[in-house]
């Protein structure tokens, strides 16, 4: 067992969007943990209510039309779910830091990088001008952005787009939170600035002793980032493990398909990747049996009738099927 | 910044050009300016004629529209109707600034726009804050609480006071206010003029008297601005460096005046930018309903009597400005988007 | 650090307020400081000296202020310069006629010791030379003696190539103008000239005050006195006016005929007849003028007092009966005499015009040449119906509307915007339609309507039937020149005024007779023949008198109103007690 | 142990995935849905409805004749049983014209926003579509239509207009040919702004693939533009036209307010209520009556042409 501290907490979230058409169920009973320094990975297909879970804890849900409708997410032994708009605010970008899919569209065009950086610590840290000027100057230089004296005056359309994500961490990192999540933050980015970008994070996980929530589609990234991987579907979580262990030994067809969809230099040159079959499901309504039964290649009966729970496989595995793959055939 | 201006300018002068020449081609059809209206003196056909001579109206319309332009001192114009042309013309010319005078009063076209001005710019004005003021705060408010009880009755109600023709809000309000709230003895409105005659000129009557335009300007206004500010305000608090903000903990006012107002504002100054010449014009139909001494007035006064230089002298006005405002609506947005820049 | 950014946060607000501020506000300033300072510049140094100063220490009582409501603005105090009928009414107040007429019409010597006449030796037996005797004590508001010099340059501006005045009439038609002495002018025309009484000396110009500019400019158009003539020579003196708002008016301490019992006169400029209406009955305003007639009733409720001053205008038809462009119904008279019989317009006066006034019976209704035994065509349908059965118009094809030789009988019937003349339009349509009539109606905004032949005007140009408007400019002289041959509008005669194309020898020799005859019983004798034809041949049909409506508040006492000159009297106008 | 909510309140639980995904709609179904769940636009659109029913099917109640019968012995009566809206200054029934004037108020909304549409549409096409000098040309024009407030343009246009255009008669009614001039006079001083979006989306649409891959094929140049490019703009210039409608109604009164606009005896419920503005006090029906028409269909279409521009969006977030 991890023997370090529990710092953030989840516990049965369930999160919901009230549109027009109806309801989406976007997460639908989320557990989990994260330990002081850590670093998990959530992995998943888009739309699988990822980033909608992280969104919820960090309360940046628009209410209406979203609603949490249960669950607990424990910071430090505190509900943050239950915690006043203004109780929160003292909490986002002090204690809990988000970074951005985006870069681009994340920060403001209209005000400079040093403006946007300078901001949580004006509001958390009560700097005055000159000290917060310095302060965005040095966390410019530790993400590595060149001549940050000058550049902090640009405006971000002036940053290419791996700085731009440098200046998001910059910003998210200002008041040395204990938890940084990290919401797909090298997407839009391409490969050698991907690989830069999470050296970064890497490096200044080590150096601040942050516990990182990394959010992302490709498990590829995950292998030399992450502590732990939880794999959600269908806004649960299918499969928890360490990363090792998930590689070596997943339980769940959806991991499995997903690692099968992966391209990797360790396997045979004439292997093809595979595709997973169908489409996410509709969150419109809400799952009924196993989520991922329409396109599991082991469903059976019992995976429409009954969702199954998420049982534990093997020491700190845990996984929601029917069905044991490692020996092929339905569990008891 | 200063070359693209330049150009800007120098673009603008092919287009008042070509606008000031259609204007007056068209002005000339508009009725006789010479036409007798209930006169009491004979205006006999040899005045006619001799009025025409005498004002240059008698010459092909291209003749008028260069004099109108240049001035005709370098010209000679026969005022004897011997066909002998000897006087020399005094005109100057709008390219000199001469606007020439009004054929209803004789007075020089700058003049007449002097005098009424000032009071269109002071309702307009006023008129303009309000709606600023209100548009933003109901736009920025109903933003924030979309698709709230609030918001849905401000919805409607702004799409009425939008929909409901200036006129039609002008009566309604001076017969409740002025006429009605008169008849119940409540304290009522006045329905016309600057100022009662017998009170004076006092600040405090001009306000009073402005009430019910400056309300009636602003309504349809402050509806369609807000309806304006709200939507650019909803597009830019659904943006994500919103989210971004409000990830870094940000209070709510910050994010709502800094970060999204400030993008939401680029739209929103462009319009007023554009808007603003406008009020120059006055408001043709509010002034006239509450016989407001502006612009608007002016031109319809003049519009019916055929008066071409004032007409004229108003519209190239008008058109200036808007050709200015364009320009000052570009830099300014430029100034407020770094990421647009002009060379 | 909060602070600096809550400024920032509406830095853009600031922006478009300081975007206002610097574009509008610098014209504005100059403009508020500016524009008075040249109005009222004379105002301040000569009127106050003259008139309010005086006022201030010998009354520091109340003083007697009387508010007029204006509905149109001036639009020059130059009384050479307007044709407009506010401006021409109101220079009663500070202009002089060299004589005005009361309330019977009768000329009243104001700058002349009396009217000139052949038995006083003032007019010449052939009509041609007008000798006027002018008063001694007559002088301008700044004290200046008005002398014969005055006529003479009057006359000498009104011919001046480079001014623009309205009128040259009669003018024109001297010869000379002189100044035998001081006191002694001397107009000599070239032909005998009839209507001199109406049409002569209707303002005056100080030629002290304009010479000068005259001498400089070349020019008066554009002289500071047309728009504040602080030099006058009426009752009142001028002394401010603030465009589109209103112009005031105080008392001539050095008025010959006495100083006036009020004080001051404000015209107030107020475009809407409602506001109007609604300003006379709160109090507000204690004359107005130009009323729709279905506000009478109310405004007599509150007290108004309303004078019905027959000024000579007589609202009528006039028939298109252009040889080539008229209709050819109309150049039948059983068609205009079907059409007089078929309209009841004793019925229209007495409901749309609440019965207030008379239907017109001849063009010249209401002047002292009218030929009293003419009474207006009867209603009778029936026998409209028989006069155009007679003149071969029948409904030949079953549509309702009578036909002769494959041409309807559709008549373009054509006004101005007034709501009067639209709702006339609408009952004549609906009334003729009934005898087979067909009427297409069209109305024209003033400027349209009234351009000339040149210009396209719809009332000139013969491409209407009817056109119905009201026309009086020689009050209370009947001289028209509206049914001269010579004034057919056509392409050589852009000009013409003659709008019915209308070219009856017998007539037109008439009209150029009564024109030359200088003794008022030979004149009228000609009139009367004038008019006989006109009515038998239905030349014209009235429709109404149309007097001038004055609503006067129980405010004002001695309120007198002529038809020609309303303020004939108003230094004694006075405020009730 | 953790629990999906029980099963019973999925009571859907019975449709296979198939059927639980989107189905594919059509833009036009897509549309109507969207705009069948907008409420304004649906009162709007049964407002309208009930207007234009009101304008047209009042005429099998009332004659032409009847609407401009004068009785001037029963002039400015308050509404009554006989009259339920009133006389006005010659005592023609105002229910009545305020039928006929609906007629032709809506005549020229539909009709001024065809001339605008057809200039607009044509100018923002040809300038977007070929841009380059006729491009500059015709934006300069249409920048100096638009330099000069709508409403001076509309006066003097108006009047220049005025004396030249005889009444007409059509299916054996008789226009007061002002009516003609307002519709042109409105027509062409409001297309600009539809051109400008026009011409927009033109710009942007022409540069899309589907566009290349149509001209690298041959496809020829109207092809391109009335096949491809025009049907794609067309949500724009919909709500753009829905909106013109009501803006020259109103103009239409604003104008005749002024006394320029469309001439007696036809009725509009512009002119209406221009004479009725000197009965404020007197006579509140002559203004009220045209007025609150005028307020009510402009609201209509303000309504239905917010719900179209919600629904045309393809990026409203609504399915």
């Amino acid at each position: 067992m991890n023997r370090r501290q529990v710092i953030l907490d989840l516990k049965d979230l369930r999160t919901r969007f009230h549109i027009a058409e109806g309801t989406v169920y976007a997460v639908n009973g989320v557990s989990l943990t994260l330990h002081e320094c850590e670093t998990i990975a959530i992995v998943g297909e888009s739309g699988c209510g990822k980033s909608v879970t992280m969104l919820s804890v960090m309360g940046l849900i628009p209410v209406p039309p979203g609603e949490i409708v249960s669950g607990q997410a424990f910071y430090r032994g505190r509900d943050l779910l239950a915690l006043s708009e203004a109780e929160m605010e003292h909490i986002r970008g002090k204690e809990l830091a988000m970074v951005f899919q985006d870069p681009m569209t994340a920060l403001n065009p209209v005000l400079t990088i040093g403006r946007q950086i300078s901001e949580p610590l004006r509001v958390h840290l009560n700097m005055d001008h000159a000290t917060a000027q310095q302060r965005v100057i040095e966390l410019l230089e530790q993400v590595g952005i060149p001549d940050p004296k000058n550049r902090m005056n640009d405006y971000p359309h002036q940053f290419s787009g791996g700085m731009r994500q440098r200046a998001m961490l910059a910003m998210a990192l200002a008041c040395a939170p204990s938890v940084l999540i990290a919401d797909e933050p090298t997407t839009a980015l391409d490969v050698t600035i991907q690989a830069q970008i999470i050296e970064l994070v890497t490096r200044l996980r080590d150096a601040l002793c942050m516990a990182v929530i990394w959010i992302t589609h490709d498990l590829g990234v995950v292998a030399g980032l992450a502590e732990r991987v939880i794999v959600m579907y269908a806004g649960l979580v299918v499969e928890e493990a360490s990363v090792d262990e998930l590689y070596d030994d997943p339980r769940h067809p959806y991991t499995l398909a997903l690692l099968a969809a992966l391209p990797r230099i360790d396997r045979r040159r004439d292997r093809r990747l595979k595709s997973i079959p169908g489409a996410p499901p509709n969150l419109l309504v809400m799952p009924h049996g196993c989520p991922f039964a329409p396109r599991c290649e082991f469903v059976f009966d019992r995976c429409r009738a009954e969702t199954p729970p998420l049982l534990p496989v093997a020491i700190e595995h845990r996984a929601r099927c029917w069905y044991d793959v490692v020996n092929g055939k339905p569990f008891e | 910044m200063t070359r693209y201006i330049l150009r800007r300018l120098l673009q603008a002068i092919p287009l008042l050009f070509v606008i000031s020449l259609v204007l007056f081609f068209l002005m000339q059809n508009m009725g006789d300016p010479i036409a007798t209206m209930g006169g009491r003196n004979v205006t006999r056909s040899a005045d006619r004629e001799r009025l025409k001579r005498q004002l240059g109206l008698d010459k092909p319309i291209i003749v008028q529209y260069l004099y109108w332009l240049a001035g005709n001192d370098w010209a000679k114009a026969d005022l004897d109707g011997d066909g002998i042309a000897e006087t020399p013309g005094t005109r100057r010319g709008v390219l000199r600034g001469d606007f020439g005078l009004s054929l209803v009063n004789k007075k020089p076209v700058t003049q007449v726009i002097w005098e009424r001005l000032p009071n269109t710019l002071l309702l307009m004005l006023t008129a303009e804050a309000m709606i600023l003021i209100f548009a933003l705060l109901i736009g920025i408010y109903s933003a924030l609480k979309q698709y709230s009880t609030f918001d849905n009755i401000i919805t409607t109600i702004t799409f009425l006071f939008y929909s409901m023709p200036v006129f039609f809000f002008a009566l309604v309000t001076m017969y409740i206010f002025a006429v009605n709230f008169k008849k119940w003895g409540l304290p009522y409105l006045p329905t016309v003029g600057m100022f009662e005659p017998t009170a004076g000129k006092t600040p405090l009557q001009v306000a009073w008297h402005m009430v019910l335009p400056t309300a009636t300007l602003s309504f349809g206004f402050i509806a369609g601005y807000s309806r304006y500010i709200r939507s650019a305000m909803l597009e830019a608090m659904g943006q994500d460096y919103v989210r971004t903000a409000k990830a870094k903990g940000l209070p709510k006012p910050e994010i709502v005046y800094i970060h999204a107002l400030k993008n939401a504002a680029l739209p929103i100054v462009t319009i007023i930018a554009l808007d603003l010449p406008f009020l120059l014009g006055g408001a043709i139909v509010t002034e006239r309903i509450f016989g407001w001494p502006g612009m608007g007035r002016l031109f319809l006064d003049h519009v019916s009597r055929g008066d071409t230089p004032v007409v004229m002298g108003i519209l190239m006005m008008i058109a200036v400005a808007v050709v200015i405002f364009q320009l000052i609506a570009d830099i300014l947005y430029a100034w407020l988007d770094p990421r647009i820049r002009y060379t | 650090m909060v602070i600096r950014q809550s400024t920032r946060l509406f830095l853009f607000v600031l922006v478009v307020v300081s975007m206002i501020l610097a574009g509008c506000a610098q014209p504005a300033t100059p403009a508020a400081t500016q524009a008075p300072a040249a109005t009222e510049a004379p105002a301040v140094t000569e009127a106050p000296s003259v008139t309010e100063a005086p006022a201030a220490t010998e009354a520091p009582a109340e003083r007697k202020v009387a508010t007029f409501i204006w509905t149109q603005e001036f639009d020059t105090l130059n009384p050479y310069y307007t044709n407009m009928w506010f401006s021409s009414v109101t220079q009663q107040l500070y202009n002089c006629w060299a004589w005005d007429f009361d309330e019977a019409n009768k000329p009243q010597p104001r700058l002349v010791t009396e009217l000139p006449s052949v038995d006083n030796g003032g007019l010449s037996a052939d009509g041609k030379v007008i000798t006027m005797k002018l008063r001694d004590d007559i002088v301008w508001s700044d004290g200046t003696p008005i002398t014969s010099e005055d006529f003479v340059f009057t006359y000498q501006m009104i011919m001046a190539d480079r001014n623009t005045v309205a009128s040259r009439n009669p003018y024109d038609l001297m010869e000379k103008v002189e100044g035998l002495d001081a006191r002694t002018v001397v107009i000599t025309f070239k032909e005998p000239y009839a209507p001199w009484v109406a049409n002569l000396w209707r303002g005056l110009l100080p030629a002290h005050v304009l010479k000068p500019i005259f001498d400089q400019e070349g020019t008066i158009d554009t002289a500071e006195w047309n728009k504040a003539p602080t030099v006058g020579c009426g009752p009142f003196v001028f002394d401010q006016w603030e465009s589109g708002s209103f112009t005031r008016f105080v008392a001539n301490e050095k008025y010959w005929l006495g100083r006036p019992k009020l004080d001051e006169i404000f015209f107030r400029f107020v475009p809407d007849d409602a506001s109007q209406i609604a300003a006379l009955k709160a109090g507000d305003g204690d004359l107005g003028t130009f009323f729709a007639y279905s506000d009478l009733p109310e405004l007599e409720a509150a007290g108004i007092k309303i004078i019905n001053s027959f000024s000579g205008y007589n609202e009528g038809i006039y028939f298109n009966m252009h040889a080539e462009k008229g209709h050819p119904a109309l150049k039948d008279v059983k068609v205009r005499q079907a059409i007089a019989l078929a309209f009841d317009r004793q019925k229209l006066v007495d409901d749309l015009l609440l019965g207030r006034t008379k239907v017109a019976a001849t063009d010249w209704d209401n002047t002292p040449y009218n030929d009293p035994s003419i009474s207006p065509w009867p209603y009778d349908p029936e026998k409209a119906k028989a006069l155009l059965d007679e003149a071969g118009w029948v409904d030949s094809n079953g549509d309702g509307v009578r036909d002769k030789d494959g041409v309807e009988l559709v008549l373009k019937y054509g006004t101005t915007t007034r709501e009067i003349r639209q709702d006339t339009q609408a009952v004549a349509q609906q009334q003729l339609a009934e005898v087979g009539i067909k009427l297409d109606l069209q109305s024209f905004d003033p400027d349209i309507f009234f351009a000339s032949y040149a210009e396209n005007g719809a009332s000139a140009n013969f491409s209407l039937d009817l056109i119905e408007y009201s026309d009086s400019p020689n009050f209370p002289d009947p001289d028209t020149s509206a049914w001269l041959c010579a004034e057919i509008p056509s392409d050589e005669n852009p000009t013409g005024v003659n709008t019915s194309g209308l070219c009856d020898e017998e007539l037109d020799a008439l009209f150029k007779l009564q024109a030359t005859q200088v003794d008022y019983n030979e004149r009228v004798q000609t009139f009367n023949k004038i008019t006989k034809m006109i009515f038998e041949n239905v030349y014209w049909l009235g429709l109404w008198q149309d007097p001038d409506l004055f609503g006067v508040s129980s405010r004002l006492a001695n309120v007198k109103i002529s038809g020609v000159t309303p303020f004939f009297n108003i230094m004694e106008w006075d405020l009730a007690q | 142990m953790e629990s999906i909510a029980p099963p019973s309140k999925g009571s859907i639980a019975n449709l296979s995935p198939d059927v639980l995904e989107t189905p594919p709609l059509s833009l036009g179904q897509l549309t109507w849905r969207r705009f069948r769940r907008h409420k304004m636009a649906n009162f709007g659109a049964i407002m309208l409805i009930l207007l234009v029913l009101y304008a047209f099917g009042g005429a099998f109640v009332f004659s032409e004749a009847y609407a401009n019968k004068t009785e001037t012995g029963a002039r400015l009566q308050a509404p009554s049983r006989e009259h339920p809206f009133g006389t006005d200054t010659v005592g023609r029934d105002i229910l009545a014209r305020t039928i006929y004037g609906g007629q032709i108020s809506i005549l020229i909304g539909l009709t001024a926003m065809l001339v605008e549409l057809v200039i607009g549409v044509t100018v923002g096409a040809i300038s977007g579509f070929f841009g380059g000098l006729i491009d500059s040309l015709l934006m300069r024009i249409t920048e100096a239509v638009i330099v000069i407030p709508q409403i001076f343009l509309l006066l003097v246009m108006a009047k220049y207009f005025a004396a030249s255009i005889p009444n007409i008669t059509i299916l054996g009614r008789t226009f007061s040919g002002s009516v003609v001039v307002i519709i042109l006079v409105i027509g062409v001083t409001t297309w600009p702004y539809l051109a400008r979006i026009v011409r927009s989306q033109f710009l942007s649409i022409k540069e899309n693939d589907f566009i290349l891959a149509a001209r690298a094929t041959g496809t020829s140049t109207t092809e391109i533009i009335f096949r491809h490019i025009l049907p794609n703009s067309i949500a724009p210039i919909i709500v753009s036209g829905t909106l013109s409608v009501a803006s020259a109604i109103t103009l239409e009164a604003y104008i005749s307010f002024l006394g320029l606009g469309v001439r007696p005896p036809t009725a509009t419920w512009g002119n209406m209520l221009e004479g009725a503005y000197n009965y404020i006090e007197t006579a509140w029906w002559l203004w009220f009556f045209p007025g609150a028409l005028i307020a009510l269909i402009v609201l209509s279409i303000n309504f239905v042409g917010d719900g179209l521009r919600d629904a045309l969006d393809p990026h409203s977030r609504a399915i």
